[in-house]
């Protein structure tokens, strides 16, 4: 029956039903708009098939708890927006460093500080790559539909258990809270990584030892593997180091598990760019965007094209380079005041011209405006049709 | 486990020398504590109350924060998590709902359990999770060499209190009470015993069990506060500085002034939050 | 009174681990030990009624007494 | 059906707009094969005040998810209709509660007005099964969800006791469409 | 007497000389290494002279506590490292949007999460630019000596009156603890900004009021001018909005009234470029090696030079693509794993070769390291003799 | 500024309306909250009572952080401080001690305080600052559409305890008195008389002052556990679910099961923080 | 007993701002006040005893009893 | 003097090596009006353990502020002689207290070895003063900084009641330099 297998839901409950099908069990979270509801209905769902599901105090909490858990062999996840996500700086740098799988989601919405909260933004994309203090790894997909926002929830425990550090997942409040047809894969319609556990002596276990290039397996508390986990640097064995080449190592390792692997993480959707004059790069929300204006204009005869990654980081360098080899000008719909725009310039390695075109408004960008960018024309803010402008009460979630 | 205390595996009166090296780690001492740190002391205290227990190694986690006391679980063998400053209890509540048949101990310092960590703290308190809290309390910030912590008693010297503190202090016990933890104690190095049998009582317990355990930095509060004999500090604040509940029983308001009272002082039964979760877990799944 | 026959005592100082704090010297109720520099040593062995305490205040894992 | 049709539901707070919008949607994606996505404005109208909510009903895939220029729109407060008939498309249509909405605004649009609220109360005796009706009428009116696809979809998301009470509310959308259609 | 104004001291200390000459009156913080001398420091002097010191129960509560002293009128400042700032990222970002003037100085230490306490790293650059959520101005200043520490924290705080916002102090363990001879300058030798306060009637006074393109003055708190202040997106009078126009342009006024004045904010030092045919790009302690190394290769006839920024945030965009267009070269040494460089790739804009020199083992870059990059030589870590790579035990500050 | 209530300038037995208006912000109103909400009715009280003290607007500061209740300052013509959840009272704690002048006042919620907040709640208790801390205690977390707070009575519904609450509550009054808050007292709002007596002496009261003030969410609370009135809300929770000192005096400790005590619970004195700082000044200047 | 001369009050609603949560009506002791919609209105005002109660439970600044 | 000279003063933890080389690069800097930049070794050794500390003294500004080659080292103790001799450079000096150091390490450096720790019990009675011993006969044998300028910096550091102890010690370490360069 298909229409067992399809339920007609909004971005974040499409989040809860890919962590869920990831296999996540343990939830614990601080509510914050707009990606409260992935929370609610981690809260329901969880204790019907024996998940945990916690409410902590606050954010650092949650992120802290999330590593516990997963230490205690549970795939687990939080989700938040801005003001939280900044508060889990520190907790998420230490994910990083001790190389625990987890899942972290960031909805989000507009401002710096509190901004405008039920507004949607994409002002977080470089906070994702570098809100942490020191040099880490980062690995952040952007979905763009509900349907691939529970597609890449799933793609995320996933590359969470294989590269073993936390993964972002990074989407707007238009996405969040816009229904969709979703369907909901059957057991085993999808891959799940199940996490790597130690099958050598536990006398033996080096949580951190690489062999053949892997990382290593990891051991849950309780099993039998009595091991060490700090958030110094430590040696293969997980005890602290002074030792300054393994500082080094240590440090490279953990960013070079993931770039390079770039390929294998990589992930873009490719529209129209063959024969391309101009591109269009553009992620989440503006891709739909986005979208509907390359869809316009093919049908007028304009030779567009879009590069949509939905891997923003590590960030899609040879996609770009590829792109920007081809087309004259590469457009960059943020709705932020220019972030992924320096990415796209540097990558672009001067082969072509980058033009930005943002919107911090809380409304997404429009497609007319994309088309407007895309054929050159003045872009104005104002004459958008699609929402009204009214002085709007507000909450502050 | 019930909150009735076990017959201890091991009688305590006897004098041989207790072997910690099963507990310890190959090759990890000696540790970064200074000479006369208190923190080791209270170390094998616990060590000696878990090996009462008989517990398994395997079933118990030792979870820490940052700080000197903090460095605790690199040297012991369990399952030993140190994590980051203030949040060693965020850290602990997911791992024990994760894997509830851990027996969670978590090693916190006055300043990572009560400043930056204090809303941890109450929290943990105020959930019951089956989980034992030792505040290895030094009066002072050792690891980041000296500066004021909410225990610093007033009028005393830190790098951050040139001219005596002025800040008031925590009463590491009333707040455990107050927020919620179902067991409250307090214990000394100095009484390293004794610790060693509240600390047993605290791991026994069932619910959240919080421990002021009071021990010594003489590198920077012995020093910046003129107290040169690592044993004179753990004589003035310990020794000194409390007395039992026997003693404080017999004793009048005046005399019990400035006196901290060791012991067990409080203990109540609330459910446990794991358990809790267990039944509503099966509420939700319709059993 | 009947004095109990004396029962002996051997000291263990392991000087890798002794940091020369000298809380077991201070606190040993019967002065059986004394600082040497910045290792514990033993000077009254005789005196020792093996109470153990050097050991359970010994901060480092350093000093044991076992009984002969 | 041209490459989208974009729907809006518009009321206040309580009157149930939003779930209008899904419910459509979900008798387009789900029930009717085609592609379809809803979306809503998000804020204080949850707590009163003028609520919305968009539907882009497509045979490909639908990409840009707010209304861009709306094919059919229902207003079941003034306040709503004022705030958010600006888009409607040349040609579209506009639903009005006549009950609440007097100041009918005026365009190149086909307004269709129906006293809803007076009929939910009439005839079922409950002004909450409105948004069923006018939902019903807008399904007869645009005729982009065929009659069984908003059933099932209006059955999969009332609770059981109620089955009858929103079946019957449809059939009277239904019915009235044709009168107002004329 | 020459002897007077010179004091031998540690960068650390510096700093906290350059606050207390701005004018700083009141520090808030939480202990953690290596900045702790600043925090030690501001707790003996500002009582002496009438100012406050507050230790705070952690980071989030010292940014805020400043942000609310900088409301009762004073210059205030803290001080963290690592683990702290990304704590302080929300606060920052509050204070980004509430356009209060304060200064948070970040002395960098070695690693993600709690690394290597006691060692220096430059691993915080990226972070200091895009550590909060949203779309927010950074100005960050990057002092390479100890009597820049001085100066750039006047300066710090001289630009955080001028334009309204938080200003950061970035530089390393090796500039925090390092002592050089110092000269503290007397009253009125460098030009201390005063805090603009309105002269309007208090009914008249809007907090965030444009005035000639200029931020508005900014009342203190109970001196007549009642006013409100709040993170959400504000109207000039400094009340919630949800108007569309308002949020964009409030928004986009936060981040231009940086950029538009990038040219006052820069500064650089330009040490051998005129005839350069290799360019290193370096900052902080990283400079002092490149500085060393340029002088040694010139001496050897090797046409290299140097651009040493010390505002790195704006970054001097237009001084590396000057650069960029003159050498074939520019190698960026740093003790991170690739941060800035990407920035200089971007601003060079393809006119040049861009070259990393990264090292995390917590020793700064060698001069030697620099020398043999700027040579094409192959770098090797560990053959450098400057200390000893012994197992050290660690502290955890 | 005494401990002791100064005479109140306005007599308030009179049946005379009060104006609130030169204390509400022009064009302000109508506020954002819901038909019902209680904080409307805590802010009257708190006008009223700001009224009685005589203070100059110039001279107070009201500081609030995230949530429903956190939006009172917008609306009132005082030196107003909207900040970041939970980190009202660190920014008030910054910007008393630059301006000890200005008579603090913090608004909070049960979960910005409590939950986020917890740690700048007991830390602001321990240094006791001049200042009142009012907590708007309405169950839930209103502003996100309600999720549970740390006071959510077990056994009630939000949207993250769909089963049930099973989280133990804290009791705000217990909290604050055992990190050192110098007063601290309950009100509700349906007591709103009593309350902006209550109010006035928190205000009047040196040193830190901690109010947990019993108000309604009628758009959430109420709705998920099918409390229908507004009115009923509020008397389920304030009317019926408290008592006052006087009533509780003649009551066992069986009636008291489940009632909450209203009044000012605790009063104490200690050096008010921003005065010993004055003295460490003199003391560092030698003086 | 003989009755006081009554006396009377005059009650101003704010329809602007009255939000219609019928708080006031449902607690006044004499049931002067009933709500009309989602406004709430005087029904029986010369039971009004002036004792402000409806003005000073009332949320949001909408109503109050002045002496005639 | 060459464009950067190169000092390193190592002992253990409590031994004042660190103040021994803030003084020396005091007296340079501050007056003896040269540029000098002192650094440390930062972390455990402040809680005993080899303890180190460094300074570069120019006539230009200092850019680098660690050694790379070093012209004159103080060892105290054998731990810290053994760990930090090696950056010694040709033809560099190598000051090692005699009563400590007994394996002397062997290179193109000039070795001077003097029992400094008990000359500064047998001479003044207190083992406290050995660095300021060091300090002084370290300036006698490299001649970076003057008699006069060591000495102010030295008096600048020190208790008011210990001013004549040091005084004397640096005088001691001046005389004694002379002896052992023979
Ligand atoms: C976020 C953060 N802030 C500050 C620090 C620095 N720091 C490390 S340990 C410590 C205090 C430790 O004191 P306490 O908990 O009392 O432990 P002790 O060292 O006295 O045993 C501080 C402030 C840090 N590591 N992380
Ligand atoms: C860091 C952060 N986390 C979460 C939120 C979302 N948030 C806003 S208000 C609020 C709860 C408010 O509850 P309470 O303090 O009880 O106030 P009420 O709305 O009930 O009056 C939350 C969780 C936020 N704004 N910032
Ligand atoms: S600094 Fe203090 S607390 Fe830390 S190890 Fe040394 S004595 Fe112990
Ligand atoms: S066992 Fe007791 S008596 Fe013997 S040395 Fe130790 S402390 Fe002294
Ligand atoms: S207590 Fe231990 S470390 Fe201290 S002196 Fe005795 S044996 Fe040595
Ligand atoms: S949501 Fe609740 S707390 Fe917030 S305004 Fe509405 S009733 Fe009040
Ligand atoms: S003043 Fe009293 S009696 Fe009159 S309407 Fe109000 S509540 Fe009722
Ligand atoms: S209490 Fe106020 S808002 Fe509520 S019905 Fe009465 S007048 Fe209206
Ligand atoms: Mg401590
Ligand atoms: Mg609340």
């Amino acid at each position: 029956m298909a229409g067992k297998q399809k339920k007609f839901i909004q971005g974040n409950e499409a989040c809860a039903e890919g962590a869920l099908y990831a296999g996540c069990r343990f939830y614990a979270g601080y509510p914050i708009t707009p990606s409260t509801e992935i929370m609610e209905i981690m809260a329901a769902r969880l204790p019907r098939i024996g998940g945990a599901f916690i409410q902590m105090e606050d954010e650092i909490a949650s992120v802290s708890a999330i590593v516990g858990a997963a230490l205690g062999g549970m795939k687990s996840m939080t989700a938040t927006s801005g003001p939280g996500f900044s508060l889990m700086q520190e907790g998420f740098g230490y994910a990083c460093m001790t190389e625990v799988p987890c899942v972290v989601v960031n909805v989000m919405r507009s401002g710096p500080s509190t901004g405008y909260p039920t507004g949607p933004s994409q002002s977080d994309v470089m906070q994702a790559k570098w809100g942490t203090h020191g040099d880490h790894p980062a690995i952040v997909l952007s979905p763009s539909s509900v349907q691939e926002a529970l597609y890449e929830t799933i793609r995320a425990f996933n590359l969470s258990e294989i590269y073993r550090t936390p993964v972002t997942i990074l989407y707007d409040e238009v996405i969040g809270h816009m229904r969709e047809a979703v369907t909901i894969p059957a057991p085993g319609d999808i891959e799940v990584v199940e996490r790597q556990k130690p099958n050598c002596p536990a006398s033996e276990y080096k949580p951190y030892e690489v062999k053949n290039g892997k990382v290593a397996p990891l051991a849950a508390y309780g099993e039998g593997y009595r091991f060490h986990v700090t958030g110094l640097y430590h040696a293969a064995d997980g005890f602290p180091t002074g030792n300054f080449k393994l500082i080094q190592e240590a440090n490279e390792r953990l960013i070079s598990k993931v770039e390079n692997n770039r390929e294998h993480i990589w992930k873009n959707e490719e529209f129209y760019l063959d024969d391309a004059e101009i591109g269009v790069f553009a992620y989440g929300v503006c891709a739909k965007s986005a979208k509907f204006a390359v869809k316009e204009l093919r049908k007028k005869g304009v030779k567009v094209g879009l590069l949509r990654p939905l891997t923003i980081w590590p960030f899609p360098d040879d996609a770009v380079l590829e792109m920007a080899r081809k087309v004259k000008t590469i457009i960059v719909p943020e709705m932020n005041l220019g972030q992924i725009i320096n990415e796209v310039s540097r990558a672009s390695k001067g082969q072509c011209e980058v033009r930005g075109l943002f919107r911090v408004d809380t409304d997404p960008i429009h497609p007319k405006q994309i088309m407007s960018a895309i054929m050159g024309k003045p872009v104005d803010a104002t004459v958008i049709p699609n929402e009204v402008m009214i002085e709007r009460d507000m909450i502050d979630g | 486990m019930s909150t009735q205390a076990a017959p201890r595996t091991v009688p305590y009166k006897e004098k041989t020398p207790f072997d910690y090296s099963s507990y310890l780690r190959k090759g990890k001492l000696p540790h970064i504590w200074c000479p006369g740190c208190g923190h080791g002391i209270v170390l094998k205290s616990l060590l000696r109350a878990i090996d009462a227990t008989g517990l398994n190694k395997d079933d118990i986690a030792l979870v820490s924060g940052i700080g000197c006391s903090s460095r605790t679980p690199g040297y012991v063998d369990f399952n030993t998590l140190h994590t980051v400053h203030g949040r060693s209890l965020a850290y602990a509540t997911g791992l024990k709902l994760a894997k509830p048949k851990l027996k969670v101990i978590v090693i916190t310092g006055d300043g990572d359990a009560l400043a930056i960590g204090g809303n941890h703290f109450i929290h943990a308190c105020r959930r019951n999770m089956d989980m034992t809290i030792m505040v290895y309390n030094n009066y002072i910030y050792g690891m980041t060499s000296g500066q004021s912590s909410p225990t610093t008693p007033q009028g005393m010297i830190s790098t951050t209190a040139k001219y005596g503190s002025i800040e008031p202090v925590f009463d590491t016990c009333d707040i455990a009470k107050a927020a919620g933890a179902t067991l409250v104690g307090r214990g000394t190095a100095y009484h390293c015993q004794e610790l060693e049998k509240t600390i047993y009582d605290a791991i026994m317990h069932k619910g959240t069990a919080v421990l002021d355990i009071l021990d010594s930095c003489p590198t920077y509060y012995g020093r910046f506060n003129k107290v040169k004999g690592n044993s004179e500090l753990m004589e003035i604040a310990e020794k000194d500085g409390t007395v039992s509940q026997a003693q404080a029983a017999k004793m009048t308001t005046e005399q019990l002034q400035g006196k901290l009272v060791r012991g067990i002082l409080h203990r109540t039964e609330r459910p446990e939050y794991c358990e809790e979760y267990e039944k509503l877990m099966a509420k939700a799944q319709g059993k | 009174m009947t004095e109990p026959a004396k029962k002996l005592w051997r000291i263990e100082i392991n000087e890798k681990l002794c940091k020369g704090c000298g809380i077991c010297a201070d606190f040993c109720p019967t002065n059986v030990l004394e600082m040497k520099g910045i290792i514990v040593g033993v000077v009254n062995l005789d005196k020792c009624t093996g109470c153990q305490l050097c050991d359970l205040r010994c901060p480092d894992f350093a000093i044991q007494v076992f009984p002969r | 059906m041209s490459r989208r049709y974009e729907m809006r539901f518009s009321g206040s707070g309580g009157q149930g707009m939003i779930l209008a919008g899904i419910i459509m949607a979900e008798a387009a994606s789900i029930y009717g094969g085609k592609n379809a996505a809803q979306s809503q404005s998000y804020g204080p109208e949850s707590r009163g005040g003028a609520s919305r909510s968009e539907v882009i009903i497509s045979e490909e895939e639908v990409d840009y998810p707010k209304a861009t220029s709306i094919d059919a729109m229902l207003a079941m407060t003034q306040e709503a209709c004022a705030k958010y008939c600006k888009d409607i498309k040349d040609g579209g249509i506009l639903l009005i509660d006549s009950d609440e909405v007097k100041d009918v605004p005026s365009g190149n649009f086909k307004v269709c007005s129906f006293p809803i609220t007076s009929i939910a109360i009439d005839e079922l005796g409950k002004t909450i099964v409105a948004n069923i009706i006018a939902l019903g009428m807008i399904t007869e009116l645009t005729k982009i969800v065929s009659h069984e696809d908003i059933e099932k979809a209006v059955l999969s998301r009332v609770p059981a006791a109620f089955l009858e009470l929103n079946k019957k509310a449809l059939q009277i959308g239904f019915e009235k469409a044709k009168e107002v259609k004329g």
